[in-house]
């Protein structure tokens, strides 16, 4: 099978969603003649012009509030905000507008609406540029929250986003922006709630997400050689989440470690812990683990911020902990 | 613009609508029938009036915590409005939203907030949606002096003019928000001066003339349809109630400040001057008022003989019955 | 001892600090002459002035940016938002540099603010001014996040939270502002992350928060009818969240129930779930359960508000089905 | 004002201090040795040096992501900026920074952001802290035309008119956001005359004359030392480089414009005045280009051989030393 980006398997999807529905534009600083920060948009504005591909000021919490109006009236946007940092400007139109129009209105407005970003730590990007903020999202009804993995994931879960008829945040993490894999010439769609299971292993079960999940994977190569077979699953869906594949995981295995590049407390992590320790409790012969990024603010000096984040040695070694209780 | 009597008397009973559905509001409000905020519009009706008289239900109002006087010139009925505030399931939302939370998407209200800011930004969203599908809609914004010390107030405004977009953003400066004076939080009072920051026109009119509102929100609403862009409306007014219903009147204010504005009622003075140009008689105006009274009492009736919500459907349109997993 | 309302409490805290500090002065909307839409400054404005106590414009991501900036300058900044609901339009200001200030700065800049706000469902106050948010605050590095129950613990928190040298965010549940408890006369302060065992009990550990903490002591009432002995604790800070008192009670219950009014996926239940199923997993004789309020905005319905929270009959069932396992 | 040829060969030695150390960030980031983002001030240098020139220490800078000319001109010496560019401990920021999060307090620089806005309402908000201490020191901001659409401007701009705060905010209009033209995302290109929305003085300057920049500025500064209120300060100029190293140059812009902005560079055509009004000779000129020269090439060296940060570092300071539990 032909191989793309993770980039241009989502900008695959968006391009054949603009060419299928005219109501479909796109916001951002930077997405017009130039094609995006990160190449998302690359080639479009030739086909569409500027009402389907707006260049905006700087006005990040304006341009949601716009694009929420815009989904009221009937148009379906696609906000690109480079970075996912930048839409704190804009909590309160997405928490109490975007995300609750659906409910106030009782079901006679929809909210199609794209919200999607880069996230992540990586890069010396430094704090302000290296946020993920999945697990805030996962605490607001009304949202739905996409962290894909793999181009496939990628291509397949953005043209469910952008279809979806509830508000999407979409979030791409930088370190797997260029990463190439396979994607289907034929169209398909991906949908939401569905984990998949990147490795099969009946001894341990990793839950991890986005670029941890990569580093997940090799820690289970790691594991083989000690003859521990690692099932890594990822849910790729934040809200919803399918627990249910990772219930049935811990049922086999009986061990669970949650990683999670993004802040402990309260984060998704702690979301599947609550769920398994109710639901799966019978399973469970050792304690729920979860391994996360510090709680801290990133730094830029790569010594400091490589110093923050789970990696594959860390994570077999969480792995071995685990085992030994 | 001319206007026939028929035009005229419509006006008069559009704000008569008002100010009884208030006056019955404040009444229920003190027999307990309210059980949240409201917000009154007595004093501003020929606000609202002035300017929806020249709106279609196609075209899309977006309103703030003030909202029961847009609602209803808009088109939504008393009855809906009255059941609302009693969180009856007849209510205009179903009873979710109560005082500042009103959806008629079907007659073009598409919402007032208890944020205030967004309605704005709505505003130049479903005005964009309007220009990306060519139709000649325009997309109105209702909200106070207060708002345009608000962020939302800056990016909408320059986004709309920045883009061309058929909006009007028309704002009622009462001279307070809640009780903080306008004058005392922003050095230049003038509310429609400021539009010059984003090279769009702006008028200010007295809010309390409906002649005067319906001139200038006709001339607003005829350029964005033409495409010549937004247009921002300063209107004079005053709320003769206090900010909300239980809270005092006067202290921020002076009796004599109140009084003097009650002297300018915008209903009095038009009944005054339908008189006088012969444009209707009494016996006509007072048919008009017991109409009025009639249906707003019946209103009444009707809201208090209304069930209230089942609390089974308490959770109903989180989400979207399209995408419901 | 002599009462006071939790109110009254917190404002005696705030006025006997402001007298010990001139650096700290309190901005917000009618928190001068007006004293506070809650009363949180009555007469503070009379003995302090416009300086000390700043209406301001509705420019809520504004002073956050600003009180951001005089903390940075050494003064100590209390924003009062009257409802926390408001605070969303600052969380770019919140979470990027207030929260990251000392950090960013390594530690030569201090960041001595505390923003307050009213949070919780009740009173019919809809969607726009019921939430609470503080799981969203736990999950930000560098914030302090402060939920207290009753007047004695308002008074004492509010004092550690003025005199803290980091951001503390202080929310104040409507349904307990006017309840009345014993406070002393003599100054106290109740440091952070100490949690409160409110009931002691043998049978069952309930971890509740703010307003849920009434309705676990009263369902704990009920059991004990039943010949249950329930232990209620409420941890008064989310962040920092004294794990150590729930585990000890766990330690002796072995089962553990967490109470919580707002939204269960990546809650504080969460966290609290995921700390307790790993490093109490040893003590653990039922699974770890969760009652939350719904997972959807608030409506405005008396008969759909109250369909949405816990209370004590669902908090006793919730017990007894957890005692049942 | 009156300068003495100290004073202005001062201003030159600066102008060059910012424009040698940016070349050579520019060497280094080709060089590999940046490992984040690099917006260099070049083109830019008047503004920051006419500036600063009239701040103390005690006086506080706020700036954007091109901040390296204004912590250089505020008193950072290259050693400091060019080390934390290199992720070093002996940055200014001890390499937590990076390009976009330069910190000095000790000479009052205060902080660059990766984020566009906050930086007008942190100088609002030190400026509010200097009158409440009642000293007569002045908070400036420095940021792009790109952060005059954000609504920090608009809520910053207005509370710091509203209460005659010391501040002053200065902004470099450069014509482009990234590749963004500014007039295409506003009707009103004119920065200067945004300002009479808030009431506040806004004066236009040519930002490539250090002169007329160090006169505008002066003036500023007194008015808000003498407690006359803020003023906005519009610099017209330009940056000859990319928006940040490694992008393009052009292609959103002509090759005639840039060519045409660099005829007008402010350091040649402030040499060449210096020549003309023989406030120095070229011996004196080459004397400091040498000396500037010299300190820089040392300054890089000195990044060079500085140690990495500690990754045990990494999660120091996210609180306050006085609160550390
Ligand atoms: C973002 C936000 N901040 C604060 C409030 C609380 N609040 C409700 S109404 C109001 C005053 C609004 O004044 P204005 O915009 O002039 O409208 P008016 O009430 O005068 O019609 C305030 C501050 C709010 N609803 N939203
Ligand atoms: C809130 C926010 N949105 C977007 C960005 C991405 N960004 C970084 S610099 C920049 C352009 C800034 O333009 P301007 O303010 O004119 O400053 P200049 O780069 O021209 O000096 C943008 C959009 C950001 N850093 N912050
Ligand atoms: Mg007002
Ligand atoms: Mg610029």
């Amino acid at each position: 099978m032909r191989e793309l980006t993770f980039t241009a398997a989502a900008r695959e999807a968006l391009t054949e969603e603009m060419a299928r529905d005219a109501s479909i534009f796109v916001v951002g600083e930077g997405i017009g003649p130039r094609g995006g920060n990160f190449t998302t948009t690359q080639g479009l504005y030739e086909l569409y012009g500027p009402m389907r591909l707006r260049d905006t000021p700087i006005s990040e919490r304006g341009f949601v509030g716009m694009c929420t109006g815009a989904a009221m009236a009937g148009a379906r946007p696609v906000v690109d905000f480079m970075f996912v940092d930048f839409i704190l400007d804009a909590m309160g139109e997405l928490i109490n507008q975007t995300a609750k129009m659906q409910y106030m209105s009782s079901g006679r407005i929809q909210m199609p609406i794209v919200l999607r970003g880069c996230i992540g730590i990586g890069k010396s990007a430094a704090t302000h540029h290296s946020g993920s903020y999945y697990s805030i999202f996962a605490n607001v009804p009304g949202l739905r929250v996409v962290v894909p993995t793999t181009p496939y994931d990628a291509k397949g879960l953005f043209k469910t986003a952008i279809r979806s008829d509830d508000p999407v945040i979409f979030l791409e993490h930088k370190l797997l922006l260029n990463n190439k894999g396979p994607v289907p010439e034929e169209e398909y769609l991906i949908p939401f709630g569905q984990a998949n299971v990147a490795r099969v292993g009946k001894d341990v079960t990793v839950v991890a997400l986005a670029a941890m999940v990569p580093q997940a994977l090799s820690a289970a190569d790691e594991l083989a050689n000690e003859g521990v077979a690692v099932e890594v699953i990822d849910p790729r869906t934040v809200s919803p989440l399918d627990t249910d594949t990772i219930l049935q995981s811990v049922h086999k295995t009986g061990r669970l470690l949650i990683v999670d590049e993004t802040f402990m407390p309260c984060g998704i992590g702690a979301e599947i812990a609550a769920q398994v320790s109710d639901r799966g409790f019978d399973d469970l012969d050792a304690p729920i683990k979860r391994l996360n990024g510090a709680f801290a603010p990133t730094p830029y000096s790569p010594s400091l911020e490589a110093a923050l984040v789970p990696d594959a040695q860390s994570i077999a070694q969480a792995i071995r902990d685990l085992l030994a209780e | 613009m001319e206007l026939s009597s028929e035009q005229l008397l419509s006006l008069y009973r559009v704000m008569l609508i008002i100010r009884r559905s208030e006056e019955q509001l404040a009444r229920s409000y003190a027999q307990g029938l309210i059980h949240g905020a409201c917000h009154t519009y007595v004093g501003e009706e020929a606000v609202a009036t002035g300017v929806c008289a020249h709106l279609r239900s196609s075209d899309m109002v977006f309103s703030t915590h003030r909202g029961h006087g847009h609602a209803l010139a808009k088109g939504v009925h008393p009855r809906a409005l009255i059941a609302e505030l009693f969180g009856r399931e007849t209510g205009v939302s179903h009873g979710r939203g109560g005082s500042m939370h009103l959806f008629a998407p079907e007659v073009g209200m598409m919402g007032t907030s208890g944020i205030v800011g967004p309605c704005i930004l709505q505003a130049a969203g479903a005005a964009y949606a309007f220009k990306l599908k060519g139709t000649d809609n325009v997309g109105v914004a209702f909200f106070g002096d207060g708002a345009s010390n608000n962020g939302a107030f800056h990016e909408g405004l320059n986004m709309a003019a920045a883009w061309d977009l058929p909006a009007v953003f028309v704002c009622e400066n009462n001279l307070y928000a809640t009780e903080i004076a306008y004058a005392s939080v922003t050095r230049n009072p003038e509310v429609a001066t400021k539009a010059a920051a984003y090279g769009m026109p702006g008028v200010a009119v007295d809010g309390n003339d409906v002649l005067a509102v319906y001139q200038a929100a006709g001339e607003a609403i005829t350029r964005a349809r033409a495409g010549k862009g937004p247009t921002l409306i300063e209107c004079k007014t005053y709320r003769t109630r206090s900010h909300a219903e239980g809270m005092r009147d006067a202290g921020y204010r002076t009796v004599e400040e109140i009084e003097a504005w009650k002297q300018r009622d915008p209903i009095t003075m038009f009944r005054k001057k339908l008189l006088e140009d012969e444009e209707a008689g009494e016996a006509e105006l007072q048919a008009i008022e017991t109409e009025v009274q009639t249906t707003v009492v019946e209103s009444a009736q009707f809201a208090q003989n209304s069930p209230y919500p089942d609390g089974a459907t308490a959770t109903a349109n989180v989400f979207s019955e399209s995408t419901k997993t």
